[in-house]
């Protein structure tokens, strides 16, 4: 049996026996008897290492859609972006892997100075001045920024851009049964959102947030202004769900107004890991600094007058403020933090406009590849960045069901209301993806629709 | 050009190759990495695609373009490495030594459950891709929820929350649902003045209004008070068991009982699961929502302070409510299917996809690796080990409620106060010069100077004895001369100190907001 | 059981979870694994096999069966983890800081570098395996192979060599089978004064004479004293250009003529190739044979003092000697094939298998990521930022040769030695102090007090302004009053200066030798 | 193009004006026109980190005989092992990859303290008082145990037992064409070496060393002490080749009586790395500490009286004896020797023998299947321990060569004198082949003999 306890039998018997104890089950007499299980956990006995590895390892066989055996179109808020081997080196430290929350900052410099250097990235990617030690992920980003949004409006009205990620929007929905928030989702014309006039609007009606994506899920780049001119009328706090990997060659979320940002940071260095750990993050004005959610990381000194780095305004948090926190959020997505600092540090200025640039001509070029398909016609026409919606004379799920034999994830279908009837499929392109990928993927794609 | 021009030339970027700040040759302050940023260095490469190199004119609308680039650090990877690495001498970790931080069960993370979050077959794959493609995952996550479910004595789980208080806000949620659909509006949800401070922020979070009991004098819940907030408004109860004082609530199955009584359900934070892996089971002591911490019970590494991963596990009747959609084992012949099934009164999605499933992963490989019989002897020897420190320390350090503990144990410092004023935070910097990571102080709120102090299993004996011996020593000094200098510690680390009050005073979130 | 009689149970044993030993938190010794050890404990696990548990009577004859234990640490994974982590927190390296080590090269090493490394496809492969089942590997040798041919202007290379000095022995014994072919037996092999330790106890091993040649006062070969040593008794000449003294042989092509002339063969010695990449190659200057340091001038990393990988690269004449067998491209149409050939007249094996396999694997990735052009860059600013030390620190140090250098520049203390006797080896351990590792002191031997820097290419204008601002911070310091303490240096280190003498004089080269 | 330098153009630019140079060029003034090369070296640009993973992989993928992919029954001194996932996560801490030799001890006492740990380690497995920091592989520690044994006993003459892996007596007779060694072969009977009368013996017959294998290169154990009795009689010093990953069981060769001991330390978490990197392991007993080959690490104490390492008796090195030290080592493979004593810390005093205890059951197990087969016969019938060679129908070459369409590698074909006219097979068993890949091997193996 495998095992990571150290103590011998000796060992534990002497110390039983500094107790006065007999047996360690009489380390639970406090447990009732009624209550205590009468019999063994209906588990396997422990394996060994390598017997663990292997099974794992078959399951890992089990997984058609790997990309090391697929390439992947997919997309939707994961991507397969390049993952340096520097990246997985410095994030993989075990100094960063096996700690926790630098309550302890005093030997917790690493952690906290690596995450202050990582609110700073993100402050300058979103254009806003504050940025938090992470969330969980976007979604959850999301649903945190409509809470300070309601709080910060006063309003309960949540107008949600039908162009944001159908999974948050229902993880948006869940939550407001508890928050007891009213959202409103707002249909996109042609890829765009089409905001419903504010003026006029009173009481409930009148919106306390907007919450538009940029690119948004059919990665169309909406007009942020439009929305923006919506909250300046209404009051409403503006908040942008943005693709972080586009910031290097789009204007800022803060550029065009938002008063909050949020988004899926798992494109700075983590892997697609079927869905999680990913990397939640949340920027915000500094008018709304007091009701930040999660953990910040501010620099001070210490006793000596050395530069040093703490976590601050704890005072909103839960383990002080309780149930008047800004939030509950406790254990976050640190290391993914300093893993998107690593990466970040690995793209530089130069890397994060390349990155964006080589995404957004990746995609152009897969674009008018399918677009040349027979029977292959655009989902919509708005501008798109690094991923877009065509619509297929077959069901999207056979597409992708064939495109698989060919050795191509071809995508995600599109449904959750898009597809309106019709068969859309939602294609992404990344900097990873080369000519001969996208040919023989558009060959494979011709193919599976003819 | 003369050296001192030289200097101008560079002197605004920091030396990367400077090491005074790794402790193992200085105290120095480490540079930022913006600090560090020299213009025109890169370390990044990409794959040669081979593709056009269209213009970005022609991909971006002028109005969407930004207008100019957008800075961050530009370092060499030479440098880049040099940073991080550095930084990772100024942190702490379990892999470096004992972190009995109470409450957060900071065992040993195996070193195999690294490679299976590595493996290709699993990090490799991508979240949206059908079932049909992705069987191994779901066949996993299956496994998983169902050896949770027998840990705990629950009937199904979601394995969407990404943290405890991800689980905690789910169960709520639940909560809720289920009341709702038994046509019954309920207010008021209690929890113990020993709670957690993310269990009144859930309880906030779920709609509700906290409702707090206090503890009796044996640190367990006061059944009278209970009873007195007790009845038909009451949605349900959340506690920890073992409390976060690390003792067992002896009357669980009476509470559970009076809760029931007036139609309420129980919630179980399972922060504290460790203390009884196989020996109780939460569905067993009458508890209907049990959310873990595999990231404490289960070994998953805290990563500098997340990711975790938060588990719900429900009884039977609220299996239905479970978020979704969930992995499934299709009914049919043969080897198993797997799919994704939506519970029909499911209160939706708590992540954007499947929860932290590299995390899930890590955790059934230290289940499958443990077993059933390696499990339950980690609860015996994470209790064994607590009480033996209380017992050793018992006299040394007041010990607010003199009872057996469970996996942990919460002592105070009061007792040091006099005569040169040496505070629970004393007591943690100093032991820090010890080798230790500090206990988890001013936790739970009920105890003052609160030193909360969870060894684990994975501490051995003379480990405990080691820290046994620091605290005697941190005891004894604190009635000598040496109190009076205890507020200096820590001394060997490379910062001293922390000024928390400065940081809140004048906030510096970014570098770009220093002075 | 009383707390005291508790401590004699477990105080043989070292406490596995206290850190004091690292950096971070203390100044400590880390106690050895055998004190981390305790009786019964384990951290081995090995794969369920399913075969019948015959005894060990039934297996190994009695003669034959060791009698007792083989006592080894028993440590759980938890403690085994502790150790080596905090032990490499007691450990400088080129990933926390610079490292001037002069001859070293002590250059970044790419990460990608350890990716390739560690490929199932490269490092899962049996050395024994048939070509047929290896073609990936003998096309990787081979693909080296030329590229290093075409650096240095050689026509075949053998990659057998397991680090420079295997290469030189190898270099010797092809110098040998040549003029035994040639049917002449000769005696001597002339090395500089300022050669590397490892080229006269090779020629010995070679079974060769060494004889000595002076170096001029510039610092090369004094060809008047190579003259009057020249003659047919000479099998050949050692030379590594740029020279131990950092400082280019420009009579090269009359010293290899001179050789060449009475029948000698010239060795060169490759640890200083990272100078001249792309500029000048051995073959151009005229040697027959050249070993090189792939974990020098190709970045493989040095693992604490190797592996490394000394390929020997040779002239046509000398092809047919080389070691063997040889990764070959066979002749034949289509996509190549590969095999292994034994050259006609091959002197044999030099390692048990190909070589350093995997390091010969990471050259070669650091070659294919640099590229042609950017070989030629390396050496440009590898000599730049040598150079610039030089420049920078004259006046400061003696510089013994007034010339500009290549890669590496050697200065002297002996300016120092006034009034509180400095000496190189106090510069070197107070440059500790400083954030960076010392450069290689008394070598070459025939500099005083000599400093031997190589900043290599990797490191940035801002760490070789803060490498020379510490230096001359030393050197002032070195005639004032502090000056008189630098022999206290280091201080901020794990240990302070270690008593090498009592090492030599009472020697523990185990545990089990201490007192 | 990939570059790991950080300097940009105006950086270069002034620093070429501090030295009063024009172009970087001028740096290389002092290399003489005629020599420097007139065009660029004619190898391909660089190349980005992805590009050259992809290549590498490739390469891999060109590798039929990967361990992950054809079971491996292949031995001959490089063994498919166990390698923990905390061996490769502790030896590969960067602290110990990207170091060198420690020059500076008080910045080095990790490497330091990791080798005298495994000093200590290779001493209790030998069986002798003083082992060194590594040597570059089996066989050059073989080379170097030679030439002790010369310089100690003052005889040329060595006595080089057949059952010597071939390839390490190729390389001993490389070097003996410098050392002047003169090498006598001592061929096996039945497995074991048939020492000569030494008896009567006179001059230069005399031997000085001896040198035998233990286990042997066919597996077999061999009676080290008729060996120890030449030596005796012959003031011989006697040198044995051990397989350490044995040592768990076997009497070690110190009890034996050996003067030194060599091995391949490859077994201790080495991968298989198509032969390199690998360990060099090298033992003696207290006289000849003097002529220990390599680094040594020793305990001593620092300036303040705390217990610290050092490398030491340095003046047997060639750095200061130079042509008179006793070996030209200098870099020798530290970090594989760290590698080993984090997988001997692993292993530990149960593991060892469990370790050696597996390998001989799977060997008989294996052993006994296959001579099951028709047309299989035993290539020697001295007792074996973990490795074995059968005597085949068809050529071994056939069977390799078709039990790898099968997934398995099937072992080495003997020749280099062995195969004594008839087809020999030599085939390895470890700890981590189970049942089922045995008896699949034997079914394929039946088959491919058939
Ligand atoms: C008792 C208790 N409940 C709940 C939580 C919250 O769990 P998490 O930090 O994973 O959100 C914690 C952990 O900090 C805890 O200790
Ligand atoms: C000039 C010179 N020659 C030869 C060598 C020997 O190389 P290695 O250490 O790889 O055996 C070295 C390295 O130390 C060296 O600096």
């Amino acid at each position: 049996m495998g095992t990571y306890i150290p103590h011998t039998d000796d060992e534990v018997a002497s110390m039983l026996s500094f107790l006065g104890l007999a047996s360690v089950d009489e380390l639970f007499e406090v447990v009732p008897e009624a209550l205590r299980l009468q019999r063994g956990l209906e588990l396997a006995d422990g394996a060994g290492e390598p017997d663990v590895l292997a099974r794992f390892d078959e399951l890992g066989e089990n997984n058609r859609a790997r990309n090391d055996r697929l390439v992947c179109f997919a997309g939707g808020g994961a991507y397969d972006h390049e993952i340096p081997s520097v990246t997985k080196a410095l994030a993989g430290r075990s100094e960063f892997v096996t700690s926790y929350t630098p309550y302890q900052p005093e030997v917790a410099q690493g952690v906290l100075q690596a995450v202050f250097e990582f609110q700073t990235m993100i402050s300058r990617l979103s254009g806003l001045p504050v940025a938090n030690a992470s969330l969980y992920d976007g979604a959850s980003a999301a649903v945190e920024a409509v809470n300070l949004g309601v709080a910060a409006s006063g309003r309960q009205r949540v107008w949600v851009s039908a162009g944001i990620h159908p999974h948050w929007r229902q993880m948006l929905a869940t939550c407001a049964a508890g928050t007891g928030h009213q959202l409103s989702t707002i249909d996109l014309a042609d890829g765009q959102t089409a905001w419903p006039e504010v003026d006029g609007l009173t009481g409930d009606d009148v919106p306390g947030v907007l919450l538009v994506g940029y690119p948004n899920y059919l990665g169309c780049l909406e007009d942020v202004g439009a929305a923006r001119d919506i909250c300046d009328r209404s009051g409403a706090i503006l908040v942008v769900a943005a693709d972080p990997v586009a910031a290097g060659v789009l204007r800022s979320p803060g550029e065009w107004g938002a008063d909050v940002v949020v988004g899926e940071g798992q494109v700075f260095g983590t892997t697609l890991g079927f869905g999680g750990p990913y990397l939640g993050l949340f920027a915000c004005a500094q008018a709304h600094v007091r009701r930040l959610p999660g953990r910040l990381v501010g620099e001070t000194v210490d006793a000596d007058g050395r530069r040093a780095y703490v976590t601050t305004l704890r005072a909103r948090e839960q383990d002080i403020r309780r149930e008047k926190a800004t939030s509950n959020v406790c254990t976050n997505q640190t290391l993914m933090a300093v893993t998107a600092a690593v990466q970040l540090g690995w793209l530089g200025t130069s890397g994060i406009a390349e990155l964006g640039l080589r995404c957004a001509r990746a995609t152009k070029y897969c674009r008018d590849a399918l677009l040349a398909i027979d029977g292959v016609t655009p989902y919509v026409t708005a501008p798109v960045l690094r991923e877009f919606a065509v619509r297929t004379p077959v069901p999207a799920e056979v597409v992708i069901e064939r495109l698989a034999d060919e050795g191509f994830l071809a995508g995600i279908a599109l449904d959750d209301g898009y597809a309106d009837g019709d068969h859309g499929l939602l294609v992404a392109v990344t900097e990873r993806r080369t000519r001969s990928e996208i040919d023989g993927y558009a060959a494979a794609f011709a193919k599976a629709v003819a | 050009m003369s050296p001192s021009d030289q200097k101008e030339a560079v002197v605004q970027t920091a030396a990367g190759g400077k090491a005074t700040s790794a402790p193992l040759l200085g105290r120095d302050a480490e540079p930022t990495l913006f600090e560090l940023s020299h213009p025109g260095r890169r370390a990044w490469s990409f794959r040669t695609t081979g593709l056009p190199e269209t213009p970005i004119e022609e991909l971006v609308p002028a109005e969407h373009r930004r207008s100019g680039q957008l800075p961050l650090a530009e370092v060499s990877e030479r440098d880049l490495v040099a940073h991080f690495t550095r930084l990772s001498h100024r942190q702490f970790s379990v892999d470096l030594g004992a972190y009995p931080l109470g409450s957060c069960t900071m065992k040993y993370n195996p070193k195999v459950c690294d490679a299976v979050a590595a493996l290709p077959g699993l990090a490799g794959v991508h979240p949206a891709a059908p079932a049909p493609l992705t069987q191994g995952w779901l066949a996993l996550l299956v496994e998983l929820e169902e050896a949770l479910c027998e840990i705990t004595g629950m009937a199904a789980a979601t394995l969407q929350p990404a943290a405890g208080a991800a689980g905690e806000l789910t169960g709520l949620l639940l909560m809720r649902a289920w009341h709702d659909a038994q046509g019954s509006t309920r207010h008021k949800v209690i929890i113990p003045d020993s709670a957690h401070g993310t269990n009144p922020a859930s309880v906030t979070l779920g709609g509700y209004e906290v409702v707090t009991v206090p503890s009796d004098e044996r640190g367990c819940v006061d059944m009278a008070s209970l009873r007195t907030v007790l009845d038909e408004d009451v949605a349900g109860i959340m506690l920890t068991n073992p409390n976060t004082l690390g003792l067992f609530e002896e009357d669980i199955a009476e509470i559970a009982a009076a809760v029931h009584e007036v139609g309420g359900l129980l919630y179980y934070d399972g922060a504290n699961l460790n203390a009884i892996l196989g020996v109780v089971r939460p569905g067993d002591m009458g508890f209907d929502i049990v959310h873990m911490n595999l990231h404490k019970t289960f070994a998953t590494p805290h990563g500098g302070g997340g990711p975790g991963a938060g588990p719900v596990a429900v009884s039977e009747r609220l299996v239905p409510f479970l978020p979704g959609p969930r992995p499934s084992r299709l009914e049919g012949s043969g080897s198993p299917v797997y799919g994704w099934v939506v519970p029909e009164r499911s209160i939706g999605r708590m992540h954007t996809w499947h929860g932290n499933a590299l995390v899930l992963a890590r955790a059934l490989a230290y289940i499958q690796a443990n077993g059933g019989n390696g499990l339950r002897r980690i609860a015996e020897i994470a209790v064994l080990n607590a009480n033996w420190i209380r017992q050793r320390l018992t006299g040394t350090y007041d010990v607010p409620f003199d009872r057996p503990c469970m996996h942990e144990t919460v002592l105070s410092a009061r007792n040091l106060k006099q005569p040169h004023g040496v505070r629970a935070l004393d007591v943690a910097k100093r032991l820090l010069e010890e080798g230790f990571h500090s206990p988890t102080v001013y936790f739970p709120l009920i105890v003052d100077e609160a030193l909360m102090i969870e060894p684990t299993e994975t501490e051995s004996p003379q480990t405990l004895l080691a820290l046994a011996e620091a605290l005697e020593r941190i005891a004894a000094e604190a009635s000598t001369e040496a109190g009076a200098t205890m507020s200096q510690a820590p001394r060997p680390t490379p910062v001293r100190r922390v000024d928390e009050a400065r940081a809140a005073r004048t906030l510096i979130p970014t570098f770009d907001a220093r002075p």
